[in-house]
């Protein structure tokens, strides 16, 4: 990246958005010490500043919120909390103190993690709310925060919002990478966006709608991020779930999936819905009746369900979807060997057309075809790992929050390519937490609540406040106050 | 009236060819004896390096052994848990390698390492008169250190000169890649003291490959089946051995055995020591039923 | 809201947590009663007391390898920096000659200090060479051997003193109200070791690291520091094992030591530390070391194994012990 | 924009991949200069000959450990596995008595099954009791390693008729134009193995599993089958390296094998292949045998090093042979 100049207040929160890989990430990584820039310079307070470190940066009040979730799986909540700033007493760490502090901290955020509980037990979500309260610990100057709330609910969302503007009446200048651009334009003052590693604009939020900034990010109108709603949907039942129940999670779900049809499942993180999938594909075990094509199914592990074309796009992308240490190629056709071997031997030269046409009919972009898949950004594994999904030509497809951390560009390529595969007669699964896209992309939404199916919400009938009435339980008017908060 | 006796016998692991044997034999003995005493009860256990055989040892007395024969892993190492035992009132044979307290034991049976060296380094002395001669050591022990500085005493004054001298662990293969490269390294060897005939094994394979007719003979020891029948066939590569039977261990346990069950109470010290096995005497030293 | 699925899933991992601690203790109950079983000698007293004492040295030492091992390291070189420091150890004692406490102390501080120096040297060729632990303590492993071998020419290093033996003796043999000197040794390593592990900012550090080196790093902990440190205190741990082994046998030969790593490491993993690192049980790594004595005096106590398969025996029975452990974290 | 930055950055990756794939050669290489100039007699066609056949055990058995490792798992039991193949092998021959092609070949189908049934056992136990494959295999160590002592009864196991030794030997001491046949042997089975790992699906199922369990899952990855067949692989290829080590002695003891298996992971690493798995590399690993027993003969062939400390010179050159690897390797 070059050349970039910003500029941030005292009390004021700055928005940075643009597309996957457009450098929002490492322009906040050199603000907060975690990289050296080639060139240029930083003042904090009108005085030049530099550290080696990004110690050195949290010791100045430059604090970060990274994407990706920096946390010790195996210590707790407020061991990590705390980590590298134990509380001591006596020369022993404080225990109680440290777990004082994080209760506190918590509650701030209004979320009610244990502060006992190991990380690596946690749900994404918290594990998002944890490292929030981590960054929220030390004293501040400049909070960043990068994509924060891609993992978080509705609720947890809000009440991060309202510790940001806090945190801007105290005189923090907050810096703010979302991909979600409604958002954007509810807590930010200004907006600046990247493109290719360059500065396109710094605007007021005043008269920056979203769809401007959609526009400013992707330099094309976006003004219709759906695609039609293909009318392949048949009355051919292809999938009949009945009570199924994963142990610890799920509980006597039942569902019917079309031929044609994009199904949603809706309700808020935590609700079960990546379990019960998980499940279903023989992830987990689970038990219930599956009905496929008219004949029973029990699949005991993701190879026989995708034998029988039942693919599963995990949430999680960098821990269950790709392998980050490996290439492009290897990860492509990992799920689909089988089509790539000649005889015993695989075809390398088979897998690199296949690699040049799933770069092409993916969009997958990136400047060499030899990087680690580690080293794409988020928009391009999640294209990666749809292309490498779509090898074994499933029949149904379950992907499990296809947009999250994704750019609007990219969202928009994505949706376009969830209809078409219904349009081919395929049948998809959409699990998502974004309201708007199971409204805007599904046939007909299911949504979920505490392991257990809450609902069914008919195309005609689909609106935020009836899959959050649904999600939450809560009673009508209360849902929609929520949800006018949001998205 | 039947006597009731328990001995213990604490002896290493089978790690190699020789205290394999001494395993072999120690087995044999106790079902043999069991069976001429009724009333005997005979305990064999092994242990891999000196604290495991003090813990044995511990072990063993916590069974309320009446006798104890013991092949120390290593005399200083041993000396005081064998004493610990012996304060109980518990009857100790020492076998091969001496405690540093001989009044502790009450019948040694000794095998004697410095001997084992001596003899062989006679031998190249007498046989060779002059050259040269590479060694192979054991396991770093004082066994091993013993037999090698006694060897080397014992050609001092004489033509006979030491080349070069390496570990082989007691163990073929190490014998085998050692001897391979002195050959390489050494244009001329007379002759090799190999100082065990497990590596006297490896060595020969060693000369055999390298097709090299400069080194005279092969010295091994201990007495393995295979190589004191070569010394009776006049083996012209191996035209000796030098004995150090593990099946001492027997005689120390039958002994032991007498002391509780025959008349007169046995003492002292029965050494078997270190021989020379020539074409002569082989019949003597060939046990073609031993394991070893 | 999710209020409820997160209370039934935080009880489930509750108890399986408990599980992994507690396992490792129950595996040696039950062993406990296999031996009692097999041969009423088993549970006198001096015979309980004879196998927790000798359990002493491996325990002192996997108390170390917990912290290298939760820091995400690995020592192979503990047995044979077990025989240099108590060749070392003799020949300093040796050389000092007059018996007396003074000398005795001098000793017990050249052993403390060698064992911390040669955890240094493996600490920081890990830190700063970036090597895979293995082949560095492997190395060490073959270095710090060839030391002792060289050092008592090919035979055995003995303590010379008979008068200093004898005033030595005791922090082997000797007991304090009841309880031999190894066992309160040992308990007071390993309450000090879990001091360190649970209780400072250091221990904290150790398994933050061992967990995830990035997020360490991210978190500001001194990573060069806290690793090079674990490796110390593993050095430090073998110099105090030491300290009891010495008075026990008197002196040290090249094969003092041998494979005490492969069974540090077993204590360590049996007592439910992850070899991965991460996750660090100092008590569990007790009862992990008493178990392996456990077995080897099960071994020696019963007569129906022939002496050829004791080793298949006491290989079967430590991991029948894991599955059966594994097989109570996952049960219910 | 990160034009620039990543284009240096790829190709500095690029660039230190393939040092990382050299190194052990570029290791080899110096090793071997080092060599001729500590002895010229290094450099004569027999004793470098010597030496690769000699490196042939190991790196049979690593090429099966690199399956292993890059798959995320370790064996720790192939020396003793090896010395049980060779035990049984052996008595095999014995009891067939008639010396003749038919016999030999009966006796080599029993040693590489007894190697794939052993590598079987390790397999099943590490994946169905979820156990760490460090304490397995050290345990099935133990076993194997009995099992020996017990079938040689404390002895050695030797082929018994010389007919068929003879008919035997050329498998080790043989050559076809010039190349000694264990040469020849482990080129063959390094070339299979690079094959299989790097051009079967089952190969690519290896690493995957390797780099990352949960991933290989979410795939269709049949786990459970690839970690056993990593063993079996193992186990097959201690299998064939005990074909050609039988004929060579043509005995087993009960210290055949002995700390192979440190050996083995060693060229592992060496070669190149990390030991958290992901990554494996079967030509690295067969340089790092042949470095291990060249440092070995360089030590016997050099009149520096006191037979006492030629441990402690083995260990220091793998640790700085390894230090300068990695100094290259991020050198630029
Ligand atoms: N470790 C790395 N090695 C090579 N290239 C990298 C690495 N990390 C990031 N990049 C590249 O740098 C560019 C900028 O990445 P950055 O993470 O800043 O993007 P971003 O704007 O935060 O994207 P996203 O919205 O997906 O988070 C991308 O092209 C990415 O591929
Ligand atoms: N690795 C884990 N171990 C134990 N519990 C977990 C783990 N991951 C998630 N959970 C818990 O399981 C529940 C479901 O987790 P998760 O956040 O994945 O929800 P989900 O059902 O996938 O959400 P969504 O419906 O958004 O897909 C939560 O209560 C969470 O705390
Ligand atoms: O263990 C020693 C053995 O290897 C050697 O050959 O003879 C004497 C024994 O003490
Ligand atoms: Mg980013
Ligand atoms: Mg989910």
């Amino acid at each position: 990246m070059s050349g970039i100049s910003l500029d941030l207040q005292a009390g004021e929160v700055h928005a940075v958005i643009g597309e996957n890989g457009a450098g929002k990430s490492t322009l906040m990584r050199i603000l907060s010490g975690h990289l050296t820039p080639t060139k240029g310079s930083l003042h904090l307070d009108g005085q030049p500043i530099s550290f080696s470190g990004p110690v050195e940066a949290e010791g100045k009040g430059i604090v970060l919120v990274h994407q990706e979730i920096l946390l010790a799986q195996d210590l707790t909540v407020a061991q990590n909390l705390f980590l590298g700033r134990e509380l001591r007493r006596y020369g022993f760490v404080d225990d109680r103190a440290m777990r004082e502090r994080t209760r506190a901290v918590l509650d701030e955020l209004g979320v009610s993690i244990d502060p006992d509980r190991v990380v690596g037990r946690l749900s994404i979500a918290d594990r998002q709310l944890v490292q929030i309260a981590r960054a929220l610990l030390v004293p501040h100057k400049v909070v960043a925060f990068d994509e924060p709330t891609a993992v978080l609910t509705p609720i947890e969302a809000e009440s991060l919002f309202q510790i940001i503007r806090r945190l801007r009446s105290q005189g923090v200048a907050v810096l703010y990478i979302s991909h979600r651009l409604n958002e954007v334009k509810v807590v930010a003052d200004r907006v600046t966006v990247l493109r290719d590693g360059r500065l396109i604009t710094t605007r007021d939020i005043e008269g920056l709608e979203p769809l401007e900034m959609a526009r400013l990010m992707v330099g094309r109108d976006m003004s219709k991020l759906y695609p039609e709603k293909p009318a392949t949907a048949s009355d051919q039942t292809i999938l009949t779930v009945r009570d199924m129940s994963v142990p610890g999670y799920v509980e006597n779900a039942s569902f019917k999936l079309r031929r044609g049809e994009i199904l949603g499942f809706g309700g808020l993180i935590g609700a079960g819905r990546t379990e019960l999938f998980e499940g279903l594909v023989g992830l987990r075990p689970s038990q219930g009746a599956v009905t496929l094509d008219g004949t029973k199914v029990h699949f005991s592990d993701a190879r026989e369900a995708m034998a029988a074309g039942v693919v599963y796009l995990s949430e999680d992308r960098k821990g269950k979807g790709l392998l980050l240490q490996q290439n492009l190629r290897v990860n492509l056709t990992l799920a689909a060997l089988e089509k790539f071997t000649r005889g015993s031997f695989i075809d390398v030269a088979g897998e690199e057309r296949t690699l040049d046409e799933a770069i092409k009919d993916f969009d997958i972009r990136t400047r060499r075809r030899d990087l680690l898949a580690g080293q794409l950004s988020g928009g391009n594994q999640q294209k990666l790992l749809l292309a490498k999904m779509m090898l074994i030509e499933p029949r149904i497809v379950i992907i499990d929050e296809p947009t999250r951390g994704v750019d609007i560009g990219t969202k928009e390529q994505i949706y376009r390519f969830i209809a078409s595969l219904a349009e081919q007669g395929r049948s998809v699964i959409v699990i998502s937490s974004e309201m708007q896209e199971l409204i805007g992309l599904c046939h007909r939404v299911v949504v979920m609540r505490n392991g257990q199916v809450a609902g069914e919400v008919e195309q005609a009938d689909l609106s935020e406040d009836a899959i959050v009435y649904l999600a939450t339980g809560v009673h009508e008017e209360r849902a929609a106050e929520i949800a006018a908060g949001h998205v | 009236q039947q006597k009731s006796v328990t001995i213990g016998v604490s002896i290493p692991a089978a790690t190699h060819g020789w205290t394999g044997g001494v395993v072999y034999h120690a087995q044999e003995t106790a079902k043999a004896l069991e069976k001429a005493y009724p009333g005997l009860k005979v305990v064999v256990k092994t242990s891999p390096d000196g604290a495991s055989q003090a813990n044995a040892l511990d072990d063993l007395s916590a069974q309320k052994i009446d006798a104890l024969v013991v092949l120390p892993f290593n005399s200083d190492e041993l000396t005081n848990p064998v004493n610990e035992v012996k304060k109980r009132g518990t009857f100790i044979t020492v076998v091969d390698r001496g405690l540093k307290d001989p009044s502790i034991q009450d019948i040694y049976v000794a095998g004697n390492n410095p001997e084992f060296g001596r003899v062989a380094g006679k031998y190249f002395v007498d046989n060779l008169k002059q050259g040269n001669v590479v060694i192979f050591r054991g396991i770093p022990t004082v066994i091993d250190e013993e037999r090698v500085t006694n060897f080397e005493k014992a050609l001092q004054g004489s033509g006979v000169k030491v080349i070069d001298k390496q570990y082989a662990n007691w163990n073929r293969d190490d014998a085998f890649r050692v001897m391979q490269d002195y050959l390489s390294k050494h244009p001329k060897i007379d002759a090799v003291w190999a100082s065990d005939d497990d590596m006297a094994l490896g060595v020969m394979e060693a000369i055999r490959q390298a097709k090299r007719d400069d080194v005279k003979f092969v010295l091994g020891g201990a007495g393995m089946k295979d190589i004191v029948k070569r010394v009776m066939d006049g083996d012209k590569m191996t035209p000796a051995n030098v004995s150090y039977p593990p099946a001492m261990i027997s005689t120390a346990m039958y002994v032991t055995a007498g002391q509780f069950f025959a008349n007169a109470p046995m003492r002292g010290t029965y050494v078997i020591n270190a021989e020379l096995i020539t074409k002569d005497n082989a019949k003597n030293h060939y046990f073609p039923n031993s394991p070893f | 809201m999710t209020e409820t699925a997160l209370r039934t899933d935080a009880s489930r991992r509750k108890f399986s947590l408990d599980m992994r601690a507690l396992s490792p203790f129950l595996a040696l109950i039950v062993l406990a009663i296999a031996g009692a079983l097999i041969n009423p000698d088993f549970l006198t007293a001096s015979n309980i007391l004879n196998v927790v004492t000798r359990s002493a040295f491996i325990a002192i030492i996997a108390v170390g390898a917990t912290f290298v091992i939760s820091g995400g390291g690995l020592d192979l070189s503990v047995g044979s920096m077990a025989a240099l420091v108590a060749g070392v150890m003799i020949l300093t004692l040796n050389w000092l000659g007059a018996p007396g406490v003074s000398t005795l102390a001098l000793g017990m501080l050249v052993a403390v200090s060698l064992g911390a120096a040669c955890g240094l040297a493996n600490g920081l060729i890990v830190t700063f060479g970036r090597i895979e632990p293995f082949i560095v303590t492997l190395g060490t492993m073959g270095i710090f051997r060839s030391l002792v071998i060289w050092l008592a020419a090919g035979g055995t290093i003995t303590m010379r003193n008979s008068e200093l033996r004898e005033l030595y003796r005791p922090v082997y043999f000797g007991d304090i109200a009841g309880v031999p000197v190894p066992i309160i040794a040992f308990v007071v390593v390993a309450a000090i070791g879990a001091l360190i592990l649970y209780k400072t900012s250091f221990g904290r550090h150790v398994i933050a690291l061992g967990s995830n080196e990035d997020v360490a790093r991210y978190s500001g902990v001194p990573i060069w520091r806290v690793r090079t440190l674990t490796y110390v205190i593993q050095g430090i741990c073998v110099g105090i094992a030491i300290l009891i082994y010495v008075p026990r046998l008197g002196s040290a030969t090249p094969t003092t030591g041998l494979l005490w790593e492969l069974q540090a490491i077993t204590a360590v993993v049996i007592g439910g530390t992850a070899l991965r690192g991460g996750l660090g049980r100092v008590w569990g790594t007790v009862a992990g070391a008493i178990i392996l004595e456990l077995v080897a005096n099960i071994m020696v106590l019963s007569n129906f194994v022939s002496e050829f398969l004791v080793g298949a025996v006491q290989g079967a029975i430590i991991i029948i012990a894991m599955l059966v452990q594994r097989s109570l974290q996952r049960g219910r």
